[in-house]
């Protein structure tokens, strides 16, 4: 609320003294029995963990202060390019806490988790439904897990076939998680030149489609924000040479109920709950990166899966199912979707906590009000970017690539660096000061000082005017006064510019206790 | 419009007119070729009113058997600790739950002192001197140590206790597959009884290690509840996987021992960095966390100094801002995959910070003594239920190693059957092991998990609805 | 110390230490005479771990039939609306949680806001130019209402409509035995059916109404869900209460035209200030507040023009800073207690700020449009509803007024019974009129509210409930 | 976050736009009817209500924002003094959540609502036992309701002995509640004196005590912070004539399980929940002010009372019942409590949620905890004293009265007024630029320049060395610098000094609408 009543940055150890505690035991209701009986003294630890200690009402203190040192969606505009940073409705956290949610065991018998596999195999189907692709997998945990079951997958695939294919296409423009993925599955990167038009340079794609090729990665719309106007065409030569198609979900929220990737040709498609579908980002997670496949890369899903069973009247008997269906846990079963699974990513069933959230967002909105989603997704990013020319801001900001875009749009600040001698990293810092969260900056690659900007359809039109206004204002200023007042900016953050270079050189990375 | 969108009348007459469209299908047709544009509408139920939704998502939860309906033993990973209410309010707050990655530190310290917090906690608990600032979950926390260690050492093979949780061996042969190495399984001893059954044999597992293991990994407690010698397994690994011959600079190449650890007993038990544990990973879901039918969690990832620069995932620094201030970065992010890019240290983007958020608070919460207390209070309750239930005629431990919070039983009688049964009382007795590891050696086996919230009464109740479900069953089928 | 307070060992010592004391304990014999010191403890349960409290309060709500437990149909000035999540959000802020009356203008303009905003929200909703920013709850509301009557008029009678909520009246007479003045009740026309029957009787109000009389209270829609005819009641009562001689000035002294409401009607209903109504008054849980078995909510407050310097509670004004800013403070403080203290217009002073938080978002929440289409379901459902309850065998409508949201039957057949029948088959069929008001001419009442909660198929069930339960209770106890 | 980046003060009616919504209407199941069928014209609304036209979005940002415009208990100190502004665990907000309670409608039949009655006659008996009263009504929906509670219960007691005494004693220290209190009822405030040590003058309560007198209200420790020594010579004066001892419990924090108002002779006292029990004070709201009551005043109890009846194997059949015993709402039985009851103070039976929290706070200290709560509120009151004295603070703001206090303390800002020209209001608005909240000021009215101080016992030693130090910085300002600082502050702050007066002269109390 104000610089001096905002708290310092002493953690939650420099804080407390010796017995402090806001943890009461609950009583020893059992019979004592002697330590080494217990626990033989060779197991016991040496040293106590030094947590901190700390009362109930320090530790409420503690964290709502700290909690006002970030800003937050709810309290701003957060244009964050890739991010789709939407409105997160609250109702989703209360069904999201309800005890038969958020109480259940992951290794509850599946006939008593019916409610939990139902839903989860509702948002199968809606998902599926919405990629175009008939089998659905809800166990990544974010959208590169999700990528990374999905090379797996082509690989799976290849190799079922006997085929050792080791090269993966990615753009230039492809987010980080793509090639990292690559990698870390075993498989090499091949990079896509970018065509004029912003989309994949379908001579170099051809180039480079070869059969040792086992996937090419996209979004689209890719990181430009743009629709590839070749699509089918690459499609078509991808899977020319027996290669997969998968798609990086993070764009989708520019095509629900517009345009489905099955029907562009995708395989493998994975969402990201946390962004087209309102899991709250966190500060970084939890999210949730489930995938969508074609039929023949169903075979090699992750287990389990959540399938529904018709039962008949035996069935039904135990209540506990519904409409004479039974959902279950399915490992695999001969000839069906898994039976040649990669196997798990990991623990349990997935995100579920993150399943519900999107479910019901699903179901609040409908096949209407989704496609309303990317509607008002896309014209509001248009509207920004239109907005931004008639302001003037277009001549030191122009947009990279094309005249439209879909959901999102790439600035470059190349023309402002050289007018303005401010660089993006500065009229980022500078609109902290006026209040907003900056867009995406330095990426994609391959556009100059790059500002990508992801409105996203719960903003309105009045906050697309203002921050509209503070980038014209930002350049006007530095046009006026010269640039060193965006160079120094933030002044009124919490902390100003970090430096990040002395962090990495001697990293001090947890607190020093005594 | 949606109740989540705020396009009127007049905006949208200005907006389409400055872009210079006459309809927002406009846009879509100058951009989207015909031949992909859906053609029809989504195939999806209608929206609906708030209240409907929740309604129907009340009516799904009131379809499930959450461990507020029964007296539930269920663990096996997951566990039904109690979560302060301060937690919710914390993690609920606008502030915490709806920025994303603190990309831009000056509007973010709040985030990133949540992680510097953390993994000084997490430190703490491990003893190891660094730790991330967290992974998606435990299994793939695991998974993600076998990558470093191949980016570390660039050995081969992974070496697995077959004691460790199932979902863990597995999710290492999928990632394994990927990072092109290979999964060898160290047996157990036999897990019926005997005082070192059910723990890892210290034999087999030298003989597995050799100069081209990678890592080797094992459970603390494991899978079945046991206490591992922990030093001994590490001491073993260091010494087997030594590099052959050993090279002059002190076998940096040497496998990693890797720790899966259940962080609630690290108050009682001798933490990883305190017996020769290289890298510490674990579910870090019984530290402030929901059950959430098995996610979203955190996965535990601490490591000796020396990993630092390969480590996965987000990592807090502290600095000092220009006018000397003390401030938080994200830091070491050459390692990460939006700049390393097909050489990262691994391609996680989105992490668990809300959850490692519960997790730090939760550590504060139960605090220097608490954690030693809880972990006595989980010995005490979990000693007296062991002894309670194999007392039972027909039910025996399955192995007599040290426990901490969690035990393996064998039943002289179909497990399946006998929980149903208890089911029908109220009692959830815990896991059914074999239906989970699929191992033939594991049939009879029940994994009973205690926490703070399962009272004696609870326990006494347990052991009365499971020895009468025992006792029905042996008579139902005749041995 | 507790897990609330913070006092270390050191910290004892050095505050001793400073104080000039040896122990705490000094500080009391040193104050506290020793008659009156407690020489024991006091007789209490001991305390508990966070869980255990948890538990015990978890065990006791169990023990409740809520609305979420049954279909039920209770209203009578508290209702089972649809409160949406983003309410609870902002009511477990702890900006808005856990601060007090906003007494620090300069770091309390959040609050202020709210109040400024909720009272725009209330004459709004009212149609009336001034508004508090709430007082307790509705009953109440009408007894201050009768003081701010006093200390404008002088008078000493207070006129009530008998169709008001029997609770209404009762602390109507509670306050005004304190205030001296007389309760006059007006009967209504006889509650068994016929046009008008369930209404304020006119000419009976129309008598009771003399120069005296401070004021006259009525509510809309009444107790028993008919409307009444506001213009009517409020016309007849200037009239007969105009000052005897007719003052020169206008008669500013005429008795006070007192409207209760149920502000969710006010979509489609009449609103006070459109129909000669000088202050409504009323019961605001219906906005976006819980049921809470009674409590907390608010009471809504608004008037014309000339009575706001005679309003109890806290009012929020509009003003500018020393810098022309624009900003809130309390204002009118000259009327509270605490300037004014034996001559304020209340002895208010903790009111229900956080449910008037609630009311505002709520009304923001349903916003322009969905008031009026709220209105309207509750309209067609409680029409509805009456048809095809008042179609079943013994069951008649008490009065045949328009309706709103509330209807009053008659059952030929024990109310009691009834209901108890209905509850054993998940229906809680509403209000039984005369356990509330124990009247005679009441017999058989029961009194059912429709929300938008209940649904077609609520209100179907509720009819072969009710059609069963009174079939089954006419067949045991023959007529 | 910063003065930038605060939201506007804009209120939510001067956001959004036409036809924009965050409801939506369920569907309408039932058939159509005509409007006139529904509701005749004559009775419709003529205008709309011109409630506010936005989306949800919009919503929770428009009061995200202009919450982070308040200060409040979980992020800062404040000491504000008779208000006992201590921490208010979060525990309680879950369990009043729960649906069994928060969903609970009033009228349900008392036996499909025995958990509810249960906690209500269990916290009944706790605050019984911690008031040394044997009676209790939780109907009172705050301190002043409560006051008005007792001042009508003393009323009735006279008035069945056939007596009309118009007269209550309040000291000159007493809240401004009391007085508003006793005319609201009908009788008439006399005014008590005090004396030097800052307790009731006893000369001038023997003066005044006389056949007249219907009750002494008293706050016991007083509103200066002191435990009046006098207090049994007071009680036996008052009783003497023949009138009753009304205890104001807003200042219980101070003596919980150390002194009885009941013990001291106290006929009646109110509890304010919101003070002493952590029931979060909301803003200014809500609060729940229970009463204690002898034997001799429990007949005129507000009704319904909550009584708890012993059920033999009957009443127990039904399920309903706990050991025995089952919970019902008495309407007064003959004789007992309640049965000459002054009737009804509001709808219902009292602020359950607030009852809810109360009782999970006791219920967690339980007996020692409690005394605890006392103890540690009455320590760091006095270290706080002693520490200002340290500090020389003493020097300028003089302890009112008396040496020693209990939970709070009054200091009196007279000599700082005239040593440094700065005035009490001054040093309170100063305070806020170093991020605490101040002290009530001038109250009691009886000292100078009052600061009232109460830190309450869930503050830190290290809390309240800042803010001691705080008071020290200050004060030493203004001697450095003179008084124009202090005079000019608050300068961080959302809004600095607000214009009181114009705001009452020309009062805008509601947001014009166009
Ligand atoms: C285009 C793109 N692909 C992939 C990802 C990775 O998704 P996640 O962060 O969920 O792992 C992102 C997220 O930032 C992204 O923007
Ligand atoms: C001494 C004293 N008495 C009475 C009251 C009135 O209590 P309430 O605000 O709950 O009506 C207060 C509260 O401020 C007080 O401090």
């Amino acid at each position: 609320m104000s610089t001096s009543m905002s708290p310092s940055s002493d953690t939650i150890f420099q804080k407390g003294g010796p017995g402090r505690r806001a943890f009461v035991c609950p009583e020893l209701d059992v019979p004592a029995a002697d330590a080494e009986t217990l626990l033989p003294a060779r197991f016991r630890r040496l040293e106590p963990a030094r947590l901190p200690e700390v009362s109930e009402p320090e530790i409420v203190r503690h964290y709502v202060g700290i909690s006002k040192r970030n800003f937050d969606l709810d309290s701003g505009f957060y244009p964050l390019g890739s991010c789709t940073m939407k409105h997160n409705p609250r109702l989703h956290e209360r069904v999201a806490a309800l005890p038969g949610h958020a109480r259940l065991h992951p290794l509850q018998d599946p006939e008593r988790a019916q409610g939990a596999l139902q839903l989860m195999w509702n948002l199968q189907e809606a998902l599926a439904e919405i990629a175009g692709l008939p089998h659905v997998s809800l166990q990544p945990s974010a959208g590169s897990h999700g990528e990374l079951a999905g090379v797996m997958l082509t690989r799976a695939f290849h190799e079922d076939r006997g085929q050792r294919r080791h090269k993966v296409l990615t753009p230039d423009t492809a987010h980080g998680t793509n090639p990292a993925t690559v990698t870390m599955a075993g498989l090499e990167v091949v990079k896509l030149a970018t065509d004029a038009a912003g989309g994949i340079d379908v001579d170099d794609l051809r180039a480079k489609a070869d059969a040792d090729v086992a996937c090419l990665m996209l979004t689209n719309p890719n990181t430009l924000g743009l629709f590839d106007q070749n699509i089918e065409q690459i499609a078509a030569l991808v899977h020319g040479v027996g290669a997969t198609l998968y798609y990086d979900g993070a764009n989708l929220n520019a095509v629900i109920g517009i345009s489905r990737p099955g029907d562009m040709g995708f395989d493998i498609v994975h969402f990201n709950l946390h962004k087209s579908f309102t899991q709250p980002h966190g500060g970084g997670g939890p999210g949730s990166g489930p995938i969508a496949v074609s039929e023949r890369i169903a075979a090699f899903l992750p287990t389990p899966l959540v399938v529904r069973r018709e039962v008949g009247a035996h069935g039904a008997e135990n209540g506990a199912s519904l409409s004479g269906a039974r959902f279950d846990l399915d490992y695999g079963s001969a000839g069906g979707a898994g039976s040649r699974s990669i196997g798990r990513l990991r623990g349990f069933h997935g995100n579920y906590g993150c399943l519900v959230r999107a479910y019901a967002y699903i179901r609040s909105l409908g096949a209407e009000g989704l496609r309303d989603v990317s509607e008002t997704a896309v014209l509001n990013a248009n509207y920004l970017l239109a907005r931004l020319a008639q302001l003037g801001v277009a001549e030191h900001l122009p947009l990279a690539y094309g005249e439209l875009c879909m959901h999102e749009f790439v600035l470059s600040g190349g023309p402002m660096k050289r007018a303005l001698q401010i660089q993006t990293l500065d009229l980022a810092k500078r609109l902290l000061d006026f209040g907003f969260h900056p867009p995406t900056v330095y990426f994609p690659l391959l556009v100059e000082e790059a500002l990508m900007v992801e409105p996203t359809e719960t903003e309105t039109k009045e906050t697309l005017d203002a921050f509209a206004e503070a980038l014209a204002a930002i350049l006007a200023e530095a046009a006026e006064q010269g640039p060193e007042v965006a160079r120094g900016a933030p002044y009124t953050t919490p902390v100003r510019r970090l430096d990040e270079v002395a962090a990495a050189k001697r990293p001090v990375i947890r607190q020093a206790l005594t | 419009m949606t109740r989540y969108t705020a396009t009127t009348a007049d905006d949208l007459a200005e907006m389409l007119d400055a872009i210079g469209v006459d309809s927002i299908g406009e846009l879509f047709e100058r951009q989207v070729p015909p031949g992909v544009r859906l053609s029809r509408a989504l195939a999806l139920a209608p929206g609906m009113p708030e209240q409907d939704v929740f309604a129907h998502l009340r009516d799904l939860a009131a379809r499930n058997v959450s461990a507020d309906d029964e007296v539930s033993f269920l663990g096996a990973g997951m566990y039904d600790h109690y979560v302060p209410a301060l937690i919710d309010m914390l993690m609920e707050r606008s502030e915490f739950l709806t920025p994303y990655t603190p990309y831009q530190p000056e509007i973010s310290q709040g985030g990133l002192q949540v992680m510097f917090e953390y993994q000084t906690a997490i430190c703490e608990l491990t003893a190891l001197p660094v730790s991330n600032a967290s992974v998606y979950e435990g299994p793939s926390a695991a998974a993600a140590a076998a990558y470093m260690a191949k980016l570390h050492n660039g050995r081969s093979r992974l070496v697995v206790s077959a004691a460790m949780h199932p979902h863990t061996i597995q999710t290492l042969r999928t990632y394994a597959h990927g990072y092109g190495m290979e999964v060898v399984e160290v047996p157990m001893r036999g897990t019926h009884a005997g005082l070192d059954a059910g723990t890892t044999e210290l034999e087999a597992w030298r003989a597995a290690i050799d100069s081209d293991t990678s890592a080797a990994f094992f459970a603390q407690p494991n899978f079945y509840g046991a206490v591992e010698d922990a030093d001994a397994l590490s001491a073993a690994a260091k010494a087997a996987g030594a590099a052959d011959p050993v090279r002059a600079d002190g076998d940096d190449r040497a496998p990693l021992v890797v720790c899966q650890v259940d962080p609630i007993t690290l108050g009682v038990l001798r933490a990883p960095g305190e017996c020769g544990v290289d890298v510490a990973v674990g579910e870090g879901q019984p530290l402030g966390n929901r059950l959430d039918f098995g996610g979203p969690s955190l996965g535990l990832f601490a490591a000796r100094e020396v990993y630092l620069r390969r480590m996965p995932g987000r990592i807090a620094g502290e600095t000092v801002d220009v006018d000397g201030k003390r401030g938080f970065v994200l830091t070491l992010q050459t390692r990460e995959q939006h700049i390393r890019r097909e050489r990262a240290t691994s391609n996680i983007c989105t992490s668990q910070a809300l959850n490692a958020l519960g997790a730090v608070v939760y550590l504060a919460w139960l605090g220097r003594e608490g954690i030693v207390e809880l972990g006595e209070l989980l010995l005490a309750r979990t000693h007296y239920a062991r002894r309670q239930l194999t007392a039972i005629d027909g039910v025996h431990a399955l192995h007599e190693r040290p426990v901490v919070r969690e035990f393996a039983l064998r039943l002289e009688a179909d497990v399946a059957t006998v929980r149903a049964r208890c089911a029908r009382a109220g009692v959830n007795p815990g896991v059914d092991i074999q239906a989970l590891t699929g191992r033939e050696q594991d049939r009879g086996g029940l994994l009973v998990a205690i926490t703070e919230r399962r009272t004696r009464a609870d326990i006494d109740r347990l052991r009365d609805v499971l020895a009468a479900a025992v006792a029905a069953e042996r008579e139902a089928v005749p041995a």
